[in-house]
């Protein structure tokens, strides 16, 4: 069951690269949540504190499935015009990018070869935070770098899920609690940046040069 | 420990709510009590843990006394800041000032690498605050990026420390702590140990200016106020060199600790080149301060990776540093007045309008590019002389030609300003003597590395290397 | 002590027979040998005209001039004899002291501000420049040859040496004629009859000097053409001979050097003036030669 | 010898913040008397060893030797005078400059003088290589004292990275030995040497030491720094802090223990070029300070070839050479900081009083300026090696020294030292040429702008220099004195023995020049007392210099420093590369514009060693500023390359 949901996971990682519309962006990262809320009740129902049960369910289902998406849209709808918008990198070459991602963190994966966490998990986990760089260097607008931050914090809560398992649960908590509250500060800015320039178009956010 | 985190959060909380800046000035002098009283315990209890999360080693006592050193005149110059310019948002400057300086302290103690990481977390979310303070499109812009770039850091961060849990999670004691890793880390995987450093080496590189992400930390300081940029280019910088330093012991006893240094180094001979780049070029006065600071971090990330009597220069030249830089940063807001103007090009005879300010930028300038009365001198000539000791000529070869652009660029722009013609009139604006009189006093400490024997920092010093 | 006085015996009759000869070789009958020793005499009695540009430096050069040469004069031997002071580097004194003495003489021509005399000095120091090296490099041979560095003790030593030391002697008897005819400013470098300032160089220098000064200045050169001659004396006269032949020889020599200075005058015209760097080089390429010889005598070479 | 007393004394001028101008100069010279007077005391009464803590670090050990007793004198005196100087010099810029910039320049100047007594005494490497490091900062804050001219700015910052780029090479030097004996410092040289191949470490240290001294390749500094220098600053420069380099030199040189050859050799050719090139760019120059900047290259030349020649002597096994040699070499550092002071503060007192150094605008000067005139005529002489003045004895003891061992040696030796000797008298040749110029185009002669407002300079500029005349006058006419007094120092040379046979007839030379110099005076007076009553009697007239019946004689016809130096620049193109820019006017424009001309010279090895290669090496680095390109992306790209470019490295094992 797990590996159907990790495909599936993959398959939102190579679609979201070479998305347009934001529209298309705000679907596949509510799904990305809703696949890891999956995952994480499957992995934590085995164990048994029931605390960390709940708090990761709450979590993944509340904040990434949920909260985060209805954030992003009303940033979108503030942006009146912008549909579609361009790409630094054509999308045939992000997608090339991703896949090559891809086989770099199959081959990292099965290097590290410690058996004690499920390989499988590794390699997503690192297709994930890869795909997540790329999505930031390939495109010039705001909006695609928040989504390309959000891949980038699923794939390391999918990493957590499989090595965390055993850490305290405590730590845990301060580790999440830190990257969604990054994540508020930045949909906060975003739309800040949305209103200053009435369009969240990052090209002119480069005065800053040397 | 813990009486210091409620009495501080306690604090920051007042500030928010009791919006009178006479407010703001008491609460930020009990915040300032609370951490010298801080400090005297951790000196008392040396090598003690508290809250099984923090201990006062070496290290963290150095870096807290640098703390107290640079945040008393840091408070100064910001309330001298507030009230002569901006009245705007008075308690949030000083509330997420001293928001910064408690995340500091966590980091300068934790013994523990995610606690550590939570605490960096914290300091990029309250000294974006900061950044953000003028409200101005450039304000918005560099928070933006800064915060962006560094969070994207902390993850990476967070995937090596993560990485390194996995040796942990068999063992089963307190995750991930200095000492437990260090155990451990000699029977890990090495490729997991090389990932983990790899990425968290990269994660903190914002915090710590070296090669891979310094971009946003030189915006960052450019649009902060010049007390802020000053906290910022020396204790935040330390935080980062805290972070390195702690990830480098630990992989000291492992075979990967050569790789390591190997790795450290060449971050850093990359980020004194790229330095010696930008110095040559930019013109805006706290933007070369700030690509000084990448220099130095630069120098301070091959003196780790050299090891051996280098990690003590190491840890000299980020005391000097530290001194000089805040110094230097707290009189850039004089020469801003004067000149209404951060372009070099257009200040010019500062000696004549301000002299003793202007004193205060020819020591530094000569501080800063390690000429004997400072004590990077002492630290940069430890550093060669282990660097050749282990017959490293290539390295020696273009770090000296490096240096000596950096020096170039550097003396030529800080002098100019003191003896070229200006182009713009002089507002003669005169800063209180009290608050050049405390540079004075900072640039004396950073000359007094230089002569001090062995006295009790030194063997602060010695215990830090272990 | 002899050695001084025979210098100061050339001198009063040398400018006479020079220009004695160069008057016969012309076919005319020409002055008194002793006329030149009248005109100094006259010129030390007459009074003495100062341009309003000059300083005490030209009132005092020609002074330090003559007396420089009187104190060269002290280290000079005769013939093997005892010079009336010996040092070793005593020859180094005796040509910085020459230096010293046209130092002075060429700042006193640029301090009366004429652009004739500055002429005169710049080509003046250029000359002498060349020269010093040729003089060195005989001097070092002669030291090589007889292990000693004062003048005494080489001529003492020189012509006994060997006798390969006539041969050497000849050749650098040649070369202190060549020396002193660009000391002296004779002609290939430089013709004291012209009267065209442009082309000269030591006579322009003391167009300006009048009276007592420009008496001195040419007892100084007079003085000057019997050093040199004594200079060849020693190198030519064996020590071992008795004392009359010896004086006999010395005058021989000298009136012999004044002739062909004479000669010479009279059938050589002057050097362009570019072309006297290069002659001047030639000058030390004898010297040069002289060592090679020297080397290949004392077997050192192959 | 205390060295916190001194450290501290260096800190008492910092009051003069506080104090009015006139007050600071009287706080700067009671101090540098306080230091000059103690460390002569001390150095007097503890000419032994001593090891006192200094630096955190590093143990200062004090050692003071003969070598370093003779600078600490040689240093205390030029620094004094030149402070003395300098009130006189600095009145005109009391207004113009405001008292801190005063205070700092006071306070520089005892720091240069401090930090000099330290450099002689230090041994130990860190304290050596701080103390070093001071020296050039006092330096260059007293160069950078006019800095708003922006010419003065540019030169003072090239002066500060060249020295650095000297200060690398002599840690490169020092370390280089720590590694093989574990000392760290001089005292560890002289091991290593013993055991291993000496020549690198030897080339490391000339070329630090030389960088400082000005040996040819490595003086660009020299010439731009001290006419931007005020006149007492490039006096004390030029007169002592350059001969740093040379002491440096010196203390390698004594831990030598073998290869003298190839030492001696090196020493002779790069000091051989050093004289002559030296001297021959001199001649070109029409800065009156740069002519005596390029003058001190020449003598810094004569004293590198005293010394290649004494280890040439050593290899040779001949005595004499190396003791005559090396006591050349010593004296002529003694006598070039007693004349090369006095020359700096002439050229000063010439600036006060006439505002320009250029010579083609001056002339005509011993008319007003009587007694500048004349000691910078007697100091020309001096430093042109003229018989009864100092610097003809150092120069003679090189020429017996060689003369004397040139009986019974090899056909390489022989070679070798006539050739030295030739171009020795070429260079002292060339020395009169340039000092002629000097002295007859600058004072002399008719004045080529008018000097009435000229007058001369106040009584504290004179007074040091009388005293440095003084000196020269004691040296020149009693060398033996001043022999035996340098005789301890060259007895710390290697394997060089100052027995009494070997030094008698030396003592003989210097005794009987001593004679024969008085015989020289009497000379002069006698013939001076008959010249004037011959002419008492007689009538002397005053009219214009005969000009060859021309009537309208103005002083532009005069000889300028330019067309005097034109025959020699006519037969040493290829050293000295003289620049002419003008526009020629074509045939075709009847009405011609106003055009110019103007002749400089700019200095070969500059532009080879120092102009084109730094220029390359900043265009390369600013081509090289592409990383802030303002785009987020870009950042968070780096972070990726790097990481991958990581990998790569290890995957290959490179790292």
């Amino acid at each position: 069951m797990n590996l159907a949901i990790i495909v599936l996971f993959g398959v939102t990682l190579m679609y979201i690269s070479i998305a347009e519309r934001f529209a298309t962006y705000l679907k596949l990262v509510a799904l990305q949540g809703v696949l890891l809320f999956f995952l994480a009740f499957s992995e934590l129902s085995g164990a048994n504190d029931l605390a960390s049960l709940i708090f990761v369910v709450a979590e993944t289902l509340i904040f990434k499935a949920i909260a985060v998406p209805v954030l992003l849209r009303n940033i979108v709808k503030k942006m009146k015009v912008a549909k579609v918008h361009a790409k630094a990198v054509p999308a045939f070459y992000s997608l090339l990018l991703v896949l090559v991602a891809m086989g770099v963190s199959v081959v990292l994966g099965d290097m590290l070869k410690i058996g004690n966490i499920e390989k499988i998990f590794m390699i997503t986990a690192l297709f994930a935070v890869f795909t997540g760089l790329i999505l930031v260097i390939t495109h010039k607008k705001i909006f695609p770098h928040l989504v390309g931050f959000l891949v980038l914090e699923n794939g390391v809560f999918m990493f957590s899920l499989a090595v965390g398992s055993e850490m305290p649960f405590l730590v845990n908590v301060g580790i999440l609690l830190d990257l969604f509250a990054s994540v508020l500060i930045l949909g906060v800015f975003a739309s800040r940046i949305g209103k200053r320039l009435n369009d969240p178009d990052v090209e002119d956010l480069s005065s800053l040069k040397d | 420990m813990l009486y210091f985190f409620i009495i501080s959060v306690v604090l920051v909380g007042l500030m928010l709510s009791i919006r009178k800046p006479l407010a703001c000035k008491v609460l930020s002098g009990l915040f300032i009590t609370n951490l010298i009283a801080l400090l005297v315990r951790a000196y008392a209890s040396k090598g003690q843990t508290e809250l099984a999360y923090f201990t006062f080693d070496g290290t963290a006592i150095i870096m807290l006394s640098l703390m107290v050193a640079v945040a008393i005149p840091a408070y100064i110059h910001s309330f001298y800041y507030l009230t002569h310019e901006s009245d705007r948002g008075i308690p949030l400057y000083i509330a997420g000032l001293t928001g910064l300086l408690t995340s500091l302290v966590g980091v300068y103690l934790s013994n523990n690498l995610i606690v550590l990481w939570v605490f960096m977390e914290a300091t990029t979310l309250t000294v974006s605050v900061l950044i953000y303070h003028h409200r101005s499109t450039h304000a918005l812009e560099a928070t933006w990026k800064y915060i962006f770039v560094s969070s994207i850091g902390i993850a990476l961060a967070y995937m090596g420390i993560l990485f390194l849990g996995t040796i942990v999670s068999n063992s089963g004691d307190i995750p991930l702590s200095y000492k437990g890793l260090e155990v451990l880390a000699a029977s890990a995987n090495p490729a997991y140990l090389r990932i983990a450093f790899l990425f968290i080496l990269v994660g903190f590189s914002t915090k710590m200016e070296l090669f891979p992400m310094h971009t946003v930390g030189i915006d960052a300081n450019t649009i902060a106020p010049p007390p802020i940029s000053a906290v910022m280019s020396t204790l935040m910088v330390n935080g980062g060199f805290v972070a390195i330093y702690r990830l480098l012991n630990i992989l000291d006893g492992t075979i990967v600790g050569q790789w390591a240094s190997n790795v450290l180094i060449l971050s850093g001979i990359l980020s004194v080149i790229i330095a010696a780049t930008y110095l040559l070029k930019s013109n805006n006065l706290k933007r070369l301060l700030a690509y000084s600071t990448l220099e130095n971090m630069g120098l301070v990330a091959i003196a780790l990776g050299i090891g051996g009597v280098a990690r003590y220069a190491a840890f000299i030249h980020i005391i000097a540093h530290t001194f000089l830089k805040a110094a230097l940063f707290f009189q850039v807001r004089q020469v801003r007045n004067t000149f209404d103007t951060y372009e070099i090009s257009k200040m010019g005879g500062y000696i004549r309008h301000y002299s003793a300010g202007a004193l205060v930028l020819m020591l530094g300038t000569l501080g800063i590019v390690a000429f004997p009365p400072s004590g990077l001198f002492v630290s940069e000539l430890t550093i060669f002389k282990a660097m050749l000791a282990q017959e490293r000529w290539i390295l020696f070869t273009v770090l000296v030609l490096v240096l000596l652009c950096c020096v170039y660029a550097i003396v030529q722009k800080l002098l100019s300003i003191l003896y070229a013609k200006e182009t713009v009139k002089p507002t003669g604006f005169k800063l209180s003597m009290s608050l050049t009189a405390v540079q004075y006093l900072l640039i004396g400490l950073a000359f007094y590395v230089f002569f001090f024997k062995d006295g009790f920092v030194m063997n602060l010093i010695n215990e830090a290397i272990k | 002590m002899t050695g001084y006085l025979l210098i100061i015996l050339a001198a009063f009759f040398f400018p006479g027979i020079i220009a004695r000869t160069k008057s016969i070789a012309s076919g005319r009958k020409g002055p008194r040998i002793i006329q030149p020793v009248r005109d100094i005499v006259k010129l030390l009695r007459k009074g003495s005209v100062y341009s309003t540009t000059t300083s005490s430096i030209f009132r005092i050069a020609p002074t330090v001039g003559l007396a420089c040469v009187l104190t060269a004069m002290l280290v000079i031997p005769f013939a093997g004899g005892n010079a009336l002071i010996s040092f070793n580097g005593d020859f180094v004194f005796f040509a910085y002291l020459l230096a010293l003495g046209r130092f002075l003489m060429i700042i006193a021509a640029l301090d009366t501000g004429s652009s004739f005399e500055g002429m005169g000095a710049n080509r003046e120091t250029l000359y002498a420049l060349l020269v010093e090296p040729a003089l060195f490099v005989m001097m070092g041979v002669m030291a090589m040859m007889t292990g000693c560095t004062s003048f005494t003790e080489i001529f003492k030593a020189f012509n006994t040496v060997g006798d390969y030391s006539l041969l050497l002697g000849a050749l650098f008897a040649c070369l202190v004629i060549l020396i002193a005819m660009v000391e002296n400013s004779r002609l290939p470098v430089d013709d004291p009859k012209t009267h065209l300032e442009l082309t000269m160089v030591h006579e322009v220098m003391i167009l300006d000097n009048s009276g007592f000064d420009l008496g001195l200045i040419h007892l100084t050169s007079s003085l000057k053409f019997g050093v040199f001659s004594m200079l060849m004396a020693n190198m030519l006269i064996p020590p071992s001979w008795k004392i009359g032949y010896q004086f006999l020889y010395f005058g021989v020599i000298a009136v012999g050097f004044a002739v062909v200075v004479g000669l010479l005058e009279s059938f050589r015209a002057r050097n362009k003036m570019g072309k006297n760097p290069q002659y001047l080089l030639t000058l030390i390429a004898i010297g040069l030669l002289g060592l090679i010889v020297a080397l290949i005598l004392m077997q050192k070479i192959a | 010898m205390n060295i916190s007393f001194l450290i501290s004394a260096a800190f008492l001028p910092l009051l003069s913040f506080f104090l009015s101008k006139k007050r600071q100069f009287a706080v700067t010279l009671f101090t540098q008397l306080v230091v000059a007077f103690y460390t002569v005391v001390m150095a007097v009464g503890a000419l032994g060893f001593y090891s006192t803590e200094l630096f955190s670090n590093g143990s200062g050990s004090v050692a003071i030797d003969p070598l370093s007793f003779l600078f600490i004198a040689a240093i205390n005196l030029v620094c004094v005078l030149t402070t003395v100087y300098s009130k006189g010099y600095l009145a005109p810029y009391m207004e113009k400059k405001n008292r801190s910039e005063l205070a700092i320049h006071g306070a520089a100047l005892v720091w240069l003088q401090v930090s000099m007594i330290l450099v002689v005494t230090l041994r130990e490497g860190f304290a050596f290589l701080a103390v070093w490091e001071a020296m050039t900062l006092a330096s260059f804050v007293l160069v950078m004292f006019e800095a708003e001219k922006h010419e003065t700015f540019k030169v003072g910052i090239s002066y500060l990275i060249q020295m650095h780029v000297g200060f690398f090479l002599i840690l490169a030097g020092f370390v280089v030995a720590y590694v093989k004996t574990g000392i760290f410092g001089f005292d560890g040289l002289s091991s290593y040497f013993a055991t291993n191949n000496g020549i690198p470490v030897f080339l490391l240290f000339f070329l630090g030491f030389g960088l400082k001294a000005g040996f040819v390749p490595l003086h660009t500094w020299l010439p731009n720094a001290h006419p931007a220098a005020p006149s007492h600053v490039s006096g004390a420069m030029s007169g002592i802090m350059i001969k740093m380099g040379i002491y440096g030199l010196l203390r390698v040189l004594f831990a030598m223990h073998s290869q003298y050859l190839e030492v001696g050799m090196i020493l002779l050719a790069v000091s051989l070029l050093t004289g002559v090139w030296g001297v021959v760019s001199a001649i070109v120059q029409k800065d009156l300070k740069k002519v005596l900047a390029y003058s001190s290259i020449e003598n810094i030349g004569i004293i590198g070839i005293g010394l290649g020649l004494g280890f040439i002597g050593l290899h040779i096994q001949y005595p004499q050479l190396s003791l005559l040699a090396f006591a050349g070499a010593v004296l002529h550092i003694v006598n070039h900081s007693l004349f090369k002071p006095m020359l700096f503060m002439g050229a000063g007192s010439v600036y006060t009083a006439t505002h320009t150094r250029n010579m083609n605008d001056l002339g005509g000067l011993i008319k007003k300026m009587p007694h500048t005139s004349l000691l910078f005529i007697i100091g020309a002489m001096a430093i042109c090696a003229l018989p009864p003045f100092n610097g003809f004895i150092s120069e003679l003891l090189i020429y017996v020294g060689m003369f004397d061992s040139l009986v019974g040696q090899s056909l390489r030796e022989t070679i070798l030292l006539i050739t030295s000797s030739m171009i020795l008298a070429l260079i002292g040749g060339l020395a009169v040429f340039a000092f002629s110029k000097a002295v007859g185009i600058a004072f002399l002669g008719a004045p080529r702008k008018p000097i009435d407002h000229v007058k001369e300079v106040s009584k504290w500029m004179l007074v040091p220099q009388y005293v440095l005349l003084a000196g020269i006058l004691a040296i020149g006419l009693f060398p033996s004195i001043a022999v035996k007094l340098i005789l301890p120092v060259v007895a710390q040379f290697p394997q060089v023995n100052t027995s009494t046979e070997l030094l008698q007839p030396i003592l003989n030379t210097t005794s009987s020049i001593t004679w024969i110099s008085l015989a020289f005076v009497g000379f002069i007076a006698v013939i001076f007392f008959f010249r004037k009553k011959m002419q008492q009697d007689v009538a002397i007239a005053v009219g214009p210099t005969w000009g060859c019946g021309y009537s309208a004689v103005n002083a532009t016809q005069q000889y300028t420093s330019t067309s005097y130096a034109d025959s020699l620049i006519s037969i040493s193109k290829p050293l000295v590369k003289v620049t002419k820019d003008f526009e020629p006017l074509e045939k075709t424009d009847f009405f011609p514009h106003a055009t110019s001309f103007k002749t400089g010279s700019n200095d070969v090895f500059e532009e080879m060693v120092t102009v084109h290669p730094t220029n390359r090496l900043l265009k390369i680095i600013r081509k090289a500023a592409i990383l802030q390109t303002g785009h987020v992306q870009h950042y968070v790209l780096y972070a990726l390359l790097f990481i991958v470019a990581i990998l790569v490295l290890t995957y290959f094992k490179l790292i």
